[in-house]
């Protein structure tokens, strides 16, 4: 199959934009081409990236010493959860979102997105509900904050936020399933097509779920019930759409990233597509399951019947993710035993960030078992850490990816590379200590007082690994400007790699 | 140019029965009471004198355009001349014939200035009237004016009473519409309009009773709104304000009279006033604006045997024959007529007691007593009182005793 | 296209494109040319014409009857056949009959039918608000004479001077009536000005400027922009007036410290322009019909056009003479006095100019220059009446006496109606192709200015003998002695108004015969000498079939004559049928007419809803409010061309382009 | 047969009854869970059955037309979106905000129907556009009007509140002057840039509103804030004064044309000019409920006013009880005038009379005769 058409590169309504600055930033901001939607998304969730890992940064250096003091400490539990809230919502979850905005009508030969002024809206909601998020959150209204009102606004403002992600993810899937070029079926469809519909599709499954408890929690706290435990409550009730294995879902397109990249580089069709799908599928359909948790883990103590109850769940949203997460990655590796394939640069932040996630993933297979009493350690904070910035990592592989066929420029390959292994660093030295430390008890979401042993030797990498990630996630966005500007003319070539995955 | 005006004034007699027909005609009909052109005052003088010559001037250009035309006409008419040369005027003809009555016009103006300035004078003034205006009648106040005898002011309605030959300034207002206040024989017309103080100069050469009409339109009984001046010559005037502030004399006791006050005291004290009558417990009467009434006073009656007329000047409280005594007598005498005022053989005592029978159907005052909302349900003008012919008789020879 | 509202131009960009077969949001349109539908969904200016004739002369006939009951009152002394309170209402609704419902209609009528014809156009500029502004004051008229019906009508004198049209003294809602009528009325004059300003302005055939356009449509300019600065005072002052009646407004109430003479100048400020509004359409008639039958231009044509010009600048400086017993103080009397001398001088060049007129012309007595003829000299006795009244003393004595009835009614009826009157006989062969008949034309020409003559005469008498107008009875008391008192003047008076009568019902006689008779009008039945006589009698629908080019002032008359170098006389080159075909030879190819529309008619209906529910219940308000907002979409929805597919069938589509064919 | 994505949900939906059956057995809270994942089977049910119906939304014969139909761009997402935004907030911080919200809200979603209406109206896009402008610019050209006007107007009041008389007085002649240049200048020179005319429009309008902005934080001046602070009712006849009690007659044209007497202080005497009477008068007639206005002008160098003592009246409570009857004027300060409107219904009781005093000034008084 072809999968881009070149023609829908440039829809019309982006040639309609004038040459004077104004009818530049109208055209922008009155969009409805996908992939300018696409692109202010993305860009909008890098810059929350960047804020998102300062705060991570900010964190980390506090906790280097319990006796530094960068930040009031009322406000630490609302710094946490920035950075959580930022993380999936005003980072991970856009961003994938946005390319795959870009992405997916030139993918399945559609010149225009379904609902694009919907997805334009949603886009805007998304938007102006993490402004609000933020504001929020200055004013002391994240979970557990003091000032009521702006409590109210952090409920509203995340509510606006996921209003904007369902009408995006309404959007996407709605594209794919109506609008496809004549002949090409599902089952047809790029890898990547079929990663974005099946999180798209989980997202608007779900996230309605989170949607019904911000309800329950503004309702609570306008009222004053406390029933949900008002503001305190609000982490309790959503916080689980923040946490692992939730927050696999956003890694479900990431597969489709690293399948796509590798069925460019094997310049054929991509072996065991089926599996591939059927990888997915059963990393999604367990995920969606997740929305179910309550409380879970692994008791291993106790008698037999015990534990296969608690192995039950524990494998279902453990195992099961892991598995999809290891067909893909094990299908991709095979494909590469072809002599044709030759690695390129994207490859390597996709197949890290996958790496990451799986790692992140992991991760939570021991945070879930109880006798090692990891949860609510930092070990907790670092399969996020692990699983997020897998994600982001994998994003701007796709972004060095699908990037020149939107603006016509190649990436360098050299310097995407190496930004990539620095970003894999990054990652690395951010997250494992945090394994470590979590063994060494070392609470979760706390600054100070008893942060366990050697503490700061793990909270000193910690912050090295943020900082290292910083720099690669701003590197990279320049990159990306620098060489979306000045790079190399992209010849037909690229876009014939297209070709490899029909 | 002001000796040819003169002779124009002094020839217009001659030259309106040449101009104009229908202004000898109108002289035919003679002595309405309210001619225009028959002046009795300096002011109505000065009108005169002005109005003569312009009427004259306007018949004589209203013959000349009616000459030139029928001559036109028959000259030019068809008489299967050919389709005639297609000019388009002659500007200088035009000019010259666009001047000439520019010029005209600008004679009448210089002339027309003075007149307006010569009326509109209030420093001569020698003796000033207050006069109200109100649906559908004139209420005259007289401010105390020592020169005059007047030492109190004196209050009265439906007949102007003034000195000859005495500059008078009326000071004209309203109470509720806009009334105009016109005896042609003495001035020109001047509205009363409620919220502003007007004047007026009137002034009569000779004794005599001169007629008027409110000409601003003021309502149902606009029709009905008359007005006399009567000018007495000084001595009489004299005579007339001493009895106007003449104290109060109460009817004789046990008299059909003295019942009279009693139903006066409890039905017309509400609006009308009598200066110095007391109530039975020793304190003045004195009239109030009444719960039924929209507008704020009714005529004053102290003293009301003194006048000819009442309600207002709609009608007469004299008999037609008595009337017809004071109206046709000479100037010399009609001051004496006058004065005598009303007695019991000359009271119109037929209209009075209808009257008071039923006011509203004598005089139309409000279209339909259903529709009077907008006022709060009070209407104008003196009402329905439901009197009983007893009552009637008592309080017509009380009012006889009001001289 | 010969009109100014334009259909959006669809244009094809690019290939496949689909025609869209419906009209969004509205009914299909009106496109029947015949029956009922064909005049009230009408746009064209001939149909609306015709309509605001019919209308003004129903009006003319209903303020006539209210006349004639006045005079029949006014016959004997202490008349008894109408009431006081009836009375008051008759006077004020004769004088508010005749002045806007009759008199500037008929001359909107005038104005609508004739000036496209005259400036060569195809019709007026907005048609279909044209159309909404004959509505308007068809509806406007009807609402206020509905208060006859609703508790009696107005009764504060057409003047309606405060206080006395308060709620106080006038109880009854006829005030109410007339004052939101005479605004739904003022709204269709301004609409129509505006209308007319624009059409003239704008849509003259090539060739015409302002120095060549025929003399009756400048005199309608004239009076365009009279009213497009006149209607908004008057529209202010019965704003306030309905406020203070409805809404408890207190704008001239004195107790709050306002001053009533508010009201008066207000009034007087539109007042005054309005006579001139009403005279100058008479005078721009009698202008062209005197050169038709003197076989002459118009002496002087820049002088009557500046003349005209000039009356309608001055015409705003001199309202205060009415007001000259008001107490205005010597110096405003003084200065209003003299720019009413001024005003006189412009209109006496025109009565010079017209006898100049026909002044060494070849005179043609047809009924239409009687008329005018009479104009002149009756016109001038008012005029000059009015000269005695500039005379500030010496109208303190004769204002509000029958002496100042007399002097308006020989401006209005000797000036205004006989001019209409003209104008009549002089276009009707133009306006239903057949010809009244000149025997009753001629009775009625003498009837009528022997009954004006013999009604309005005395009344200059009764004035200056003292009668004052607006009195439901006159009392023999003041009637003064000898034969030609009062009462022999008013029976005069009451007697001639029943030959006035008479000689209009002749009028409305020879309008059916003439209707019966089956003989069709010369093409050119006097001999015209301006662009309305240049096509078919009646004009097409499109009026002409091409549009001319004009080179002369008249030029019609010179595509007919022309002169003879030697004698200065004018010898025919070809007639009117001749000049007709050369016409229809070149005939356009592509004519767009505006299309009829619902929504003028349905808009106008609302107003009256609207005001009716002001006075009796707001729910109605409600009610019109809504059908007006529907009706304003309506209209903004409809393009002001049809679309093709709207047409019932293209046999009725196609009449205009039919006939351009032949 | 079973397309691609019916395979999908169906494989859904059977883990999900798995998972369901497999949360009865092993969870302890089972309610929810068991209900959400309840929900979840019907729902992906639901799915696979469209699926199967629509063969995936499957074309094969052609592309489908919304792949090709091409969204003009729209501000109306942006809009619709501020007005959630503004809802949301609305429902946090104030109700005003809130209903801003909602009428964004409503008028953008009513603006997104009609135009992705009007686009699918027929394949013709200039045909769509005029389409959509028939039926909206009716409605929005009043509405933008009104709003822009309404927002000028309100800016400019702003800024007259503001500024003091005097600036306010040149501001406004200097804003019609500017106006009437600008008039001139597009009446005169009709083939102006568009851009231009545009550019001057659009900076006066702005630079109304950003005044207006900065006068409205700013507040009003002093005089209006003192003003609005005072009791505008007529002032009990005693020392107090007020500094912004706005009735002077002093520039009212039409009550000068309609007094009847003018009382003047001068040198602390009491006269009265009477209209019609050439000498100065110490009685004012007043008749009889008929509204009078007087003009008091002081000439002295204090501050004065009059006051017309019109008997007693009697009071409700204490019943019985009775105080003086008194209208009056401001406090005049010297060379100016104020106006005295009285209407008085009845007359005096004999022996005693109405008269006008000025407080301050002894044994002058003018007597009020109501015949």
């Amino acid at each position: 199959m072809t999968a881009i058409d070149m023609n829908s590169v440039m829809t019309k309504s982006d040639t309609v934009s004038g040459t004077n600055l104004f009818s530049k930033i109208s055209s922008w901001l009155l969009t409805t081409s996908h992939h300018r939607i696409g692109r202010l998304m993305v860009s909008v969730s890098l810059l929350w990236t960047v804020a998102v890992v300062v705060v991570g940064v900010v964190l980390g250096v506090e906790r280097i010493s319990s006796s530094t003091d960068l930040i009031d400490p009322g406000s630490t539990t609302q710094l946490f959860s920035i950075f959580r809230v930022g993380l999936i919502f005003g980072s991970v979850a856009p961003m994938t979102l946005g390319i795959a905005l870009a992405i997916v009508p030139m993918q399945i030969g559609s010149q225009v997105l379904a609902f694009a002024r919907g997805a334009a809206f949603g886009a805007y909601l998304w938007f102006f509900g993490m402004i609000i998020v933020g504001v929020s959150y200055i004013g002391n209204g994240g979970p557990g904050g003091g000032d009521p009102q702006m409590v109210d606004l952090f409920i509203l403002g995340l509510g606006l936020v996921i209003a904007g992600l369902l009408v995006v993810s309404a959007s996407i899937a709605t594209t794919i399933l109506t609008s496809r070029r004549a002949g090409m079926t599902l089952i047809d469809a790029p890898i990547f097509v079929w990663s974005s519909l099946v999180t798209s599709i989980s997202l608007i499954l779900t996230l309605p779920v989170m949607a019904g408890a911000l309800i329950y929690v503004a309702v609570d706290h306008s009222y004053e019930r406390s029933t949900f435990g008002a503001t305190d409550g609000i982490n309790a009730w959503i916080g689980w759409a923040l946490t692992s294995p939730q927050i696999f879902l956003l890694a479900v397109s990431t597969l489709g990233v690293l399948a796509q990249i590798v069925g460019t580089m094997v310049r054929g069709r991509q072996p065991l597509r089926g599996g591939l799908l059927i990888g997915i599928g059963v990393m999604s359909t367990a995920l969606i399951g997740t929305v179910t948790q309550s409380f879970y883990s692994l008791q291993l103590n106790g008698n037999l019947s015990d534990v296969a109850k608690s192995l039950l769940p524990f494998l279902l949203f453990n195992a099961l993710p892991m598995l999809g997460v290891l067909i893909v990655l094990g299908l991709c590796l095979l494909a590469m035993k072809n002599e044709k394939a030759k690695p390129s640069a994207s490859f390597v932040l996709a197949f890290f960030g996958v790496g990451m996630v799986l790692t992140g993933m992991l991760g939570n297979v021991l945070l879930r078992i109880n006798d090692l009493k990891l949860s609510n350690t930092v070990f907790e904070e670092a399969v996020l850490v692990y699983v997020g910035y897998g994600v982001v990592l994998s994003s701007l592989g796709a972004i060095a990816y699908f990037g020149p066929r939107i603006w016509g420029r190649k990436m360098p390959t050299m310097p995407v590379i190496g930004l990539g292994l620095i970003g894999v660093l990054g990652v690395v030295f951010a997250a494992l200590p945090y394994y470590i430390a979590g063994f060494t008890d070392q609470p979760a979401g706390s600054i100070s007082g008893q942060l366990g042993d050697n503490s700061q030797i793990w909270n000193s990498v910690a912050t090295a690994g943020q900082t290292i990630f910083l720099v690669f996630v701003v590197a990279f966005v320049g990159l990306v400007i620098k060489s979306s500007r000045s790079g190399e003319i992209a010849d037909e070539a690229i876009f014939e790699t297209v070709q490899a995955n029909s | 140019m002001t000796s040819v005006w003169i002779m124009l004034v002094k020839k217009s007699r001659a030259i309106l029965g040449f101009a104009a027909i229908s202004i000898v005609a109108a002289s035919c009909g003679t002595n309405a009471p309210q001619d225009t052109w028959q002046p009795k005052g300096p002011n109505s003088k000065i009108i005169d004198d002005l109005q003569r010559p312009v009427f004259a001037v306007a018949g004589i250009i209203g013959l000349i355009v009616a000459v030139a035309v029928i001559y036109t006409l028959i000259k030019y008419r068809d008489r299967g001349q050919p389709i005639p040369e297609q000019t388009h005027g002659k500007p200088a003809l035009e000019i010259t014939l666009t001047i000439i009555p520019a010029l005209i016009l600008a004679v009448v103006a210089v002339f027309t200035f003075g007149a307006i300035f010569k009326l509109a004078k209030t420093d001569d003034t020698e003796m000033i009237i207050n006069v109200t205006g109100q649906q559908w009648w004139w209420e005259y106040d007289y401010p105390t004016q020592n020169e005059f005898g007047i030492t109190q002011p004196i209050i009265s309605s439906g007949q102007l009473v003034m000195p000859v030959g005495t500059k008078v300034l009326l000071r004209e207002t309203s109470r509720d519409v806009i009334h105009s206040y016109w005896i042609p024989a003495l001035n020109g017309k001047r509205d009363a309009v409620p919220g502003r103080v007007q004047t007026l100069r009137l002034e009569a050469d000779a004794p005599g009773i001169y007629a008027g009409q409110c000409t601003e339109f003021c309502g149902l009984s606009h029709a009905n709104m008359r007005m006399e001046a009567v000018a007495l010559s000084k001595a009489d005037f004299a005579k007339w304000v001493a009895n106007q502030q003449a104290a109060y004399v109460a009817p004789a006791k046990d008299s059909l009279a003295q019942q009279g006050e009693e139903v006066f005291l409890n039905q017309c004290v509400r609006c009308h006033q009598v200066n110095g009558l007391m109530r039975a417990d020793g304190t003045p009467a004195i009239a109030a604006p009444d719960e039924n009434v929209w507008s704020g006073s009714a005529p004053n009656l102290t003293h009301l045997m003194s006048r000819n007329t009442f309600a207002g000047a709609s009608f007469d409280l004299l008999s037609k024959q008595c009337r017809d005594e004071v109206w046709n007598a000479p100037s010399d005498v009609v001051g004496t007529k006058y004065l005598a005022g009303v007695t019991e053989e000359c009271l119109n005592q037929k209209d009075l007691r209808s009257w008071l029978r039923n006011a509203p159907a004598m005089l139309p005052m409000y279209a339909n007593a259903t529709q009077l909302k907008a006022t709060g349900g009070k209407y104008r003008g003196m009402p329905y009182l439901a009197l009983t012919e007893d009552d009637i008789s008592k309080l017509v020879a009380y009012l006889l005793t009001l001289k | 296209m010969a009109i100014i509202e334009r259909e959006t131009e669809v244009t094809a960009t690019g290939i496949d494109i689909a025609t869209p077969t419906t009209t969004y949001g509205v009914l299909k349109r009106p496109v029947a040319a015949t029956g009922w539908r064909a005049w009230v969904f009408t746009v064209d200016h001939k149909k609306l014409g015709l309509m605001y004739g019919a209308t003004a002369m129903f009006f003319f006939i209903v303020g006539g009857v209210e006349a004639l009951l006045i005079r029949l009152q006014l016959a004997a002394p202490n008349g008894k056949v109408l009431n006081a309170d009836l009375y008051n209402q008759m006077f004020t609704m004769h004088a508010t009959t005749m002045v806007f419902l009759f008199v500037m209609p008929m001359a909107a009528g005038f104005a609508n039918y004739f000036i496209p014809l005259q400036i060569g156009a195809r019709d007026v500029a907005f048609p279909r608000i044209n159309a909404l502004g004959f509505w308007l004051l068809l509806f406007g008229g009807i609402f206020i004479n509905l208060s006859w019906f609703l508790g009696g009508a107005a009764d504060g004198g057409w003047f309606m001077y405060a206080p006395n049209s308060g709620p106080v003294f006038s109880p009854t809602h006829g005030i109410d009536f007339w004052a939101f009528g005479l605004q739904i009325a003022g709204v269709a004059s301004l609409t129509g000005s505006i209308n007319l300003i624009v059409t003239v302005l704008n849509m003259r055939a090539p060739g015409m400027t302002l120095m060549k356009m025929p003399i009756f449509t400048w005199m309608m300019t004239v009076v365009q922009f009279l009213l497009l600065f006149a209607v908004p005072v008057i529209t202010v002052a019965l704003f306030l007036l309905s406020f203070q009646r409805n809404f408890g407004a207190r704008f001239f109430d004195v107790a709050a410290g306002a001053d009533p003479l508010l009201w008066q100048h207000l009034f007087w400020i539109f007042g005054h322009p309005e006579v001139y509004i009403l005279v100058l359409p008479s005078f721009g008639i009698v202008s062209e019909v005197l050169p038709v039958f003197s076989r002459k231009p118009l002496f002087g044509y820049p002088f009557v056009v500046f003349s005209g010009a000039a009356i309608g600048f001055v015409g705003w400086g001199v309202w205060a003479h009415h007001m000259f017993a008001s107490g205005l103080g010597p110096v405003s009397v003084a200065v209003f006095s003299l720019t009413t001398m001024a005003i006189a001088v412009p209109t006496g060049v025109k009565i010079i100019n017209w006898t100049l007129t026909m002044w060494g012309g070849k005179l043609v007595f047809s009924t239409a220059m009687k008329f005018s003829i009479g104009l002149i000299v009756l016109f001038t006795v008012g005029g000059l009446s009015g000269v005695t009244h500039s005379v500030a003393p010496s109208d303190t004595q004769q204002t509000d006496t029958y002496y100042i009835v007399a002097h308006f009614h020989y401006v209005l009826f000797g000036g205004a109606v006989l001019g209409i009157f003209s104008g009549f006989y002089y276009w009707w062969p133009k306006m239903f192709g057949k010809m009244l008949s000149e025997r009753l034309g001629n009775w009625n020409f003498w009837l009528m200015v022997i009954g004006m003559n013999l009604t309005f005469g005395p009344m200059h008498i009764l004035g200056l003998q003292g009668q004052p107008r607006r009195m439901y009875q006159w009392t023999e008391a003041r009637a003064g002695e000898g034969l030609f008192n009062f009462a022999f003047w008013n029976l005069v008076a009451s007697i001639g108004s029943f030959v006035l009568a008479v000689g209009i019902l002749l009028f409305l006689i020879n309008v059916v015969i003439t209707a019966r008779n089956p003989t069709k009008s010369p093409l050119d039945p006097w001999n015209s000498r301006s662009l309305e006589w240049m096509t078919s009698n009646p004009p097409k629908e499109h009026n002409f079939d091409v549009i001319p080019t004009v080179h002369h002032l008249d030029e019609f008359f010179h595509r007919k004559y022309e002169e003879d170098p030697a004698t200065h006389t004018m010898r025919q080159i070809a007639t009117a049928e001749e000049v007709l075909a050369e016409q229809e030879r070149n005939a356009d190819k592509h004519i767009h007419m505006p299309s009829p529309s619902y929504w003028p008619i349905v808009l106008a209906g609302a107003v009256p809803i609207i005001t009716f529910g002001m006075i009796f219940s707001h729910l109605i308000a409600v009610v019109g409010g809504v059908i007006l907002l529907f009706a304003s979409f309506g209209w903004a929805l409809e393009p002001s061309t049809a679309p093709e597919s709207d047409f019932e069938n293209q046999a009725a589509h196609g009449t205009a382009l039919d006939k351009v064919g032949h | 047969m079973f397309s691609t994505g019916f395979k999908y949900f169906l494989g859904v939906t059977v883990l999900s009854i798995a998972a369901l059956i497999m949360s009865l057995f092993v969870l302890d809270q089972v309610a929810i869970a068991g209900v959400a994942i309840s929900m979840l089977i019907v729902v992906t049910a639901l799915l696979a059955g469209i699926a199967v119906v629509t063969r995936d939304g499957q074309t094969t014969t052609s592309t489908p037309d919304a792949s090709n139909e091409l969204a003009s761009q729209s501000m109306w997402p942006l809009v619709t979106s501020i007005g959630v935004v503004l809802l949301a907030l609305g429902l946090v911080t104030s109700s005003i905000v809130f209903f801003t919200g909602v009428i964004v809200l409503l008028a953008a979603l009513a603006e997104w129907m009609i135009q992705s209406w009007s686009e699918r109206a027929s394949k013709d896009k200039n045909y769509n556009a005029a389409a959509r402008k028939r039926v909206l610019n009716p409605i929005e050209f009043p509405v933008l009007a009104a709003l822009g006007l309404g927002v000028v107007i309100y800016s400019f009041s702003r800024i007259m509140l503001t500024v003091n008389k005097t600036t306010g007085a040149t501001l406004f002649i200097v804003f019609g002057a500017l106006v009437l240049i600008a008039g001139i200048l597009f009446a005169v020179k009709p083939e102006l840039k568009r851009s231009l005319v545009v550019a001057i429009c659009v900076f006066g309008a702005v630079g109304i509103f950003t005044a207006g902005v900065i006068s409205a934080t700013s507040g009003v001046r002093e005089e209006l804030v003192a003003a609005k602070a005072e009791s505008h009712e007529l002032p009990e006849c005693g020392a107090e004064r007020s500094e912004h009690f706005d009735k002077e007659a002093t520039g009212t044209l039409s009550l000068r044309s309609s007094v009847s007497a003018t009382i003047e202080l001068l040198d602390g005497k009491l006269t009265a000019q009477v209209v019609g009477f050439n000498k100065p008068q110490n009685t004012v007639t007043v008749r009889r409920s008929t509204p009078t206005s007087l003009i008091f002008r002081n000439l002295d160098a204090k501050e004065y006013r009059l006051v017309a003592e019109l008997g007693t009246r009697t009071l409700v409570e204490p019943e019985g009880a009775t105080e003086k009857n008194l209208v009056c004027t401001q406090l005049t300060a010297q060379g100016s005038e104020q106006l005295l409107l009285l209407d008085i219904a009845k007359s005096p009781k004999a022996g005693t009379s109405y008269s006008l005093t000025v407080p301050g000034v002894e044994g002058q008084s003018i007597e009020l005769v109501v015949p």
